[in-house]
């Protein structure tokens, strides 16, 4: 395992601290696991705390700030956070207007958040939770888990964001939520593993010419192994999914996220954006807006996701608000 | 800490109190930590590999706050409910809300005894496995932890008031059967359930630990099954 | 090789095609391998030109825009632009007031540079060029090709952007681009090589117990092959050489980069960063801005450098003025 | 095109036309697309592994362009002129603008006439390398592709009038000797002086495709030794 690191057990919290020392304008560790912008608790406003597992970075911390999230809650390496630091993050961040959890669908990420939301209405604070599940990966089924949340986290975060920035109520916070869950589909390849620093093997190998298709983002193994293919083929193994699905048509805007794993660099993730550009103006579907980056990462995996969202005015004005975050910003 | 002998109060009429439960605990901790590369390696295959990190990053500091939970004044219900926050607090992921409920859950059914008797243990498992399942929405043979516990503790309360330490390894037995009766099953709760058919032939991580957690229970109540 | 590429030859105008999808209100290709702001030229702006091999993104061209770049020629991958990219990219953004070239210290960029600026000088185009050599792993000497360029290029196209935008003159652009150069030092780790694509094969390869200490970002072997170290000391490693060659002294304030090479997670560049700061506050040394992340990159290779420049208010001032570009946005 | 075989011309007394010289760069070419891997893999160990590549794409384009740049009318001077200018804007990197200002400077001294002799070209290719070394600032022993041609132009200039083919092949055979003799020097220009003390004992890439450039005009001024 060759990683920057010091000791395993303390790398979430040594990366919190760091992240912290870089943004000393936008937040601070109010507790191990527990960062919270630096003005919170802002009174009227509604607290939008979001948290998974560590390893994805820069979700979500890096995506506390004006217009995105008030606190984040990283657990462990893949593992989600416990419910002392859910609530602890929730207590700090409430003014008075209700907080709102916004959640990966991983069983332990819902039901950690689910007991620090009985802890927290205990205390008085009213909380809603929205679950984001975007992956067209895994078969939705009411008897199963579900789809697992991946890239439309950080567009439920960001336009949710927005609205609570603006004054926006707990319920109005929580529709805005739901329409990004409603209309956002994701799907992740893999061209390489990547290493539990805990552990100190890669979960999963690939050999040289294979590639994963329909991963998550916590290493886990996808829905097939198929050959390695040249980036517009993927691209397309990856968008048809996607678009049959929700389903997108022609006629559509959506924004569209190339979303990096951690360990494909930005040249590669511009081939996959201009591809995938190319593959929705040929079903007559507008890109209007984009995002392209390493935003929900996979520690160092290689490969990328696609993420798409139907947009209307009402989303779009939300996407565009401006933001100040350590990993998201413009506008102001 | 109570230093008694695992074993030393039981005869004829077995009870089960404070020293007991403890032992029991530390035993289950003792396992885990031995398999912890195996648990993640199961869970590499078909999760995301941090199964027996989790457990045994949990269960050391159940371990550690033990002398603290079992001192004089307590009883099994107030060590149970301070190993279940602990296991809560420090475990994360899906294991941390399943186990801690489970232990939450046998806790509240124990009332303020200072020890119980084999049946009110068993009864009090079952209410545990209860509270696992809901807290899971979980169902027999969704390949969980629940189809290693469900069968043990169903041989546990069926067993009885046969030999104990008999009972107990029949509970274990029965609880490996379950763990490997779920193996080709396609997995439908957890991360697992994220492969859909790729989940099918792999061993559940989650079942393996609950079986350790059965074997801890054994050796620590039967005395003559107990390894060490 | 495993990359999300479809042929790498052409890679470069693929990816560059992407970002200009991506970023259609900041840039435009306007031939190949030449990315212009979008509202280039504006008459009586100093223009800023830089450019260099592709592989290091989002340098240059994601630093074109408002307060940073005018135009980027990124040449084939690790390899300089030729003089006709650079020529076109001079002639898009002069808008009367002067070009300024800025040049990392490779031979073949300030050769290829020297040509073009020949070329524009014919054109009647006044031409300066600022040369950034602050990689302290290469000896400096008056008989070699002296120090590269690496991260410091960063803070040199930020601050004279920043200038530029302002509305400075040709000399005084040239003047603070100077002034950065001057007080910028850099160094660099690899924890894995990389892959050119045209090549298939990684340019060096490490045991997993070995690191490459001052390396440069072209995939080119550094000066030591050394033992992997945990974070702190790898910290100590690139910070020490660092701060005895400006001298960096007790009671500098400065702006402190965490460089990705493209393949470490953000999660343990943080890592990274929180112990340079502990390192420097122990010296008496204030972090007074800071930069963390991929940005001066070396393909998918795995490691990160450390640049640190001395602040005072003039360099600080222009580094917190807005910029607007697809890699780096803050102010406005 | 003119199809006239390499070598036709040449006689006791060899005079060097745009065949000839198209005749070079096409075996130039070929040389060092064959040599494509080996040069790239000289640049991985001390440089950014990207020589052979960078030429490579510079000596296609060049022979793509050839059958224009030859074509009636075209002057030696004028054929190299448009050599050097396909070579700077495509190959990049140090050795496009190195080997662009050779062809360059080349071109610039072999003044209109239709075709040169050997006095001529030797006095050109010293023109083109005193601008190489001073495009690159370049000194003997910098362990660069200076350190062949400079050697292999000497040869040349002090071999004649000497039976032609004798000369280029002892020009080739000194700048072979050149390229070798510095491979165990410490590299002071280009990429490979970041290595510094490491450097040494590398055989320099452009030292290597500097040969390679005298082989194709052995090959295609000397019919004898011609490979094909
Ligand atoms: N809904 C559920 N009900 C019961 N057990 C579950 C459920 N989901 C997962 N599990 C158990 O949890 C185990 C995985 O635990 P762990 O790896 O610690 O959590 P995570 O999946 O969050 O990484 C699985 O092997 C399975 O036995
Ligand atoms: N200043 C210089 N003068 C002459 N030749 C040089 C100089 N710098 C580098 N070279 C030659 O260029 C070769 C490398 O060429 P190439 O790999 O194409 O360029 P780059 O180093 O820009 O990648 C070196 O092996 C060396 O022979
Ligand atoms: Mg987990
Ligand atoms: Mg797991
Ligand atoms: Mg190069
Ligand atoms: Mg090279």
């Amino acid at each position: 395992m060759k990683k920057l690191i010091n000791r395993p057990e303390d790398l979430v919290e040594e990366s919190l601290a760091g992240l912290a020392l870089a943004q000393p304008d936008l937040l601070r560790v109010v507790a191990p696991g527990v960062v919270v912008r630096i003005d919170a608790p802002r009174r009227g406003k509604v607290g939008l705390v979001s948290g998974g597992g560590s390893g994805h970075e820069p979700l979500h911390a890096g995506f506390v700030g004006p217009g995105m999230l008030d606190a984040a809650c990283p657990g462990a390496v893949f593992t989600s956070p416990v419910p002392d630091q859910i609530l602890a993050a929730t207590r700090a961040v409430d003014g008075g207007a209700g907080v709102l959890h916004i959640v990966k669908n991983y069983t332990g990420d819902v039901m950690n958040f689910e007991m620090a939301a009985e802890l927290a209405a205990a205390d008085g604070i009213e909380v809603r939770a929205v679950t984001v599940a975007d992956d067209v990966a895994v078969q939705d089924s009411l008897y199963t888990a579900g789809r697992r949340g991946v890239g439309g986290t950080l567009l439920v975060e960001k336009i949710a964001g927005a609205a609570a920035e603006a004054g926006a109520d707990l319920a109005e916070v929580e529709r805005l939520a739901r329409r990004v869950c409603d209309g956002a589909r994701s799907m992740g390849v893999a061209l390489s593993g990547c290493t539990v620093p805990a552990v100190g093997r890669p979960t999963f190998e690939l050999a040289d010419d294979e590639m994963e298709i329909g991963i998550g983002i916590h290493g886990e193994p996808g829905r097939a192994r198929v050959p390695l293919a040249p980036a517009a083929e993927v691209v397309r193994q990856l968008a048809e999914p996607i678009l049959a699905d929700l389903p997108f048509r022609a006629g559509d805007g959506v924004l569209a996220f190339v979303n990096g794993m951690g360990g494909t660099p930005l040249i590669e993730l511009h081939v996959v954006f201009g591809a995938l550009h190319r593959l929705l103006a040929g079903r007559g579907i507008t890109v209007e807006r984009s995002l392209v980056g390493p935003y929900v990462t996979s520690l160092e995996m290689a490969g990328c996701s696609i993420t798409l969202l139907r947009l209307d005015d009402e989303l779009r004005r939300l996407w565009d608000a401006p933001v100040r975050t350590a990993a998201l910003r413009w506008g102001r | 800490m109570t230093e008694t002998p695992a074993g030393a109060v039981f005869g004829a009429a077995p009870t089960v109190g404070v020293p007991e439960l403890a032992d029991w605990l530390r035993r289950f901790a003792a396992l885990v930590a031995a398999a912890k590369d195996e648990l993640t390696a199961l869970d590499a295959a078909i999760g995301d590999a941090d199964h027996g990190v989790n457990l045994d990053r949990g269960l050391q500091a159940v371990v550690a706050r033990l002398p603290e939970l079992g001192a004089p004044g307590a009883t099994p219900a107030s060590l149970l409910k301070g190993v279940a926050l602990t296991l809560i607090s420090t475990v994360g992921g899906a294991s941390g809300p399943l186990y801690g409920t489970f232990f939450l859950r046998l806790a509240g059914s124990l009332g303020d005894a200072p020890a119980v008797g084999p049946g009110e243990l068993a009864a009090g498992l079952r209410a545990g496995l209860d509270g696992m399942a809901e807290r899971g929405r979980t169902q027999l043979d969704d390949k969980t932890m629940v189809d290693a516990l469900a069968p043990a503790i169903a041989a546990l309360a069926a067993g009885l008031p046969a030999a104990w330490d008999e009972v107990l390894a029949r509970s274990v037995a029965a609880g490996a059967a379950g763990r490997d009766r779920v193996t080709p099953l396609v997995a439908r709760k957890g991360r697992a359930s994220y492969l859909g058919e790729r989940s099918a032939g792999h061993q559940d991580p989650g079942a393996t630990s609950a079986v350790l957690l059965l074997e801890a229970l054994r050796d620590a109540l039967a005395p003559a099954g107990a390894p060490g």
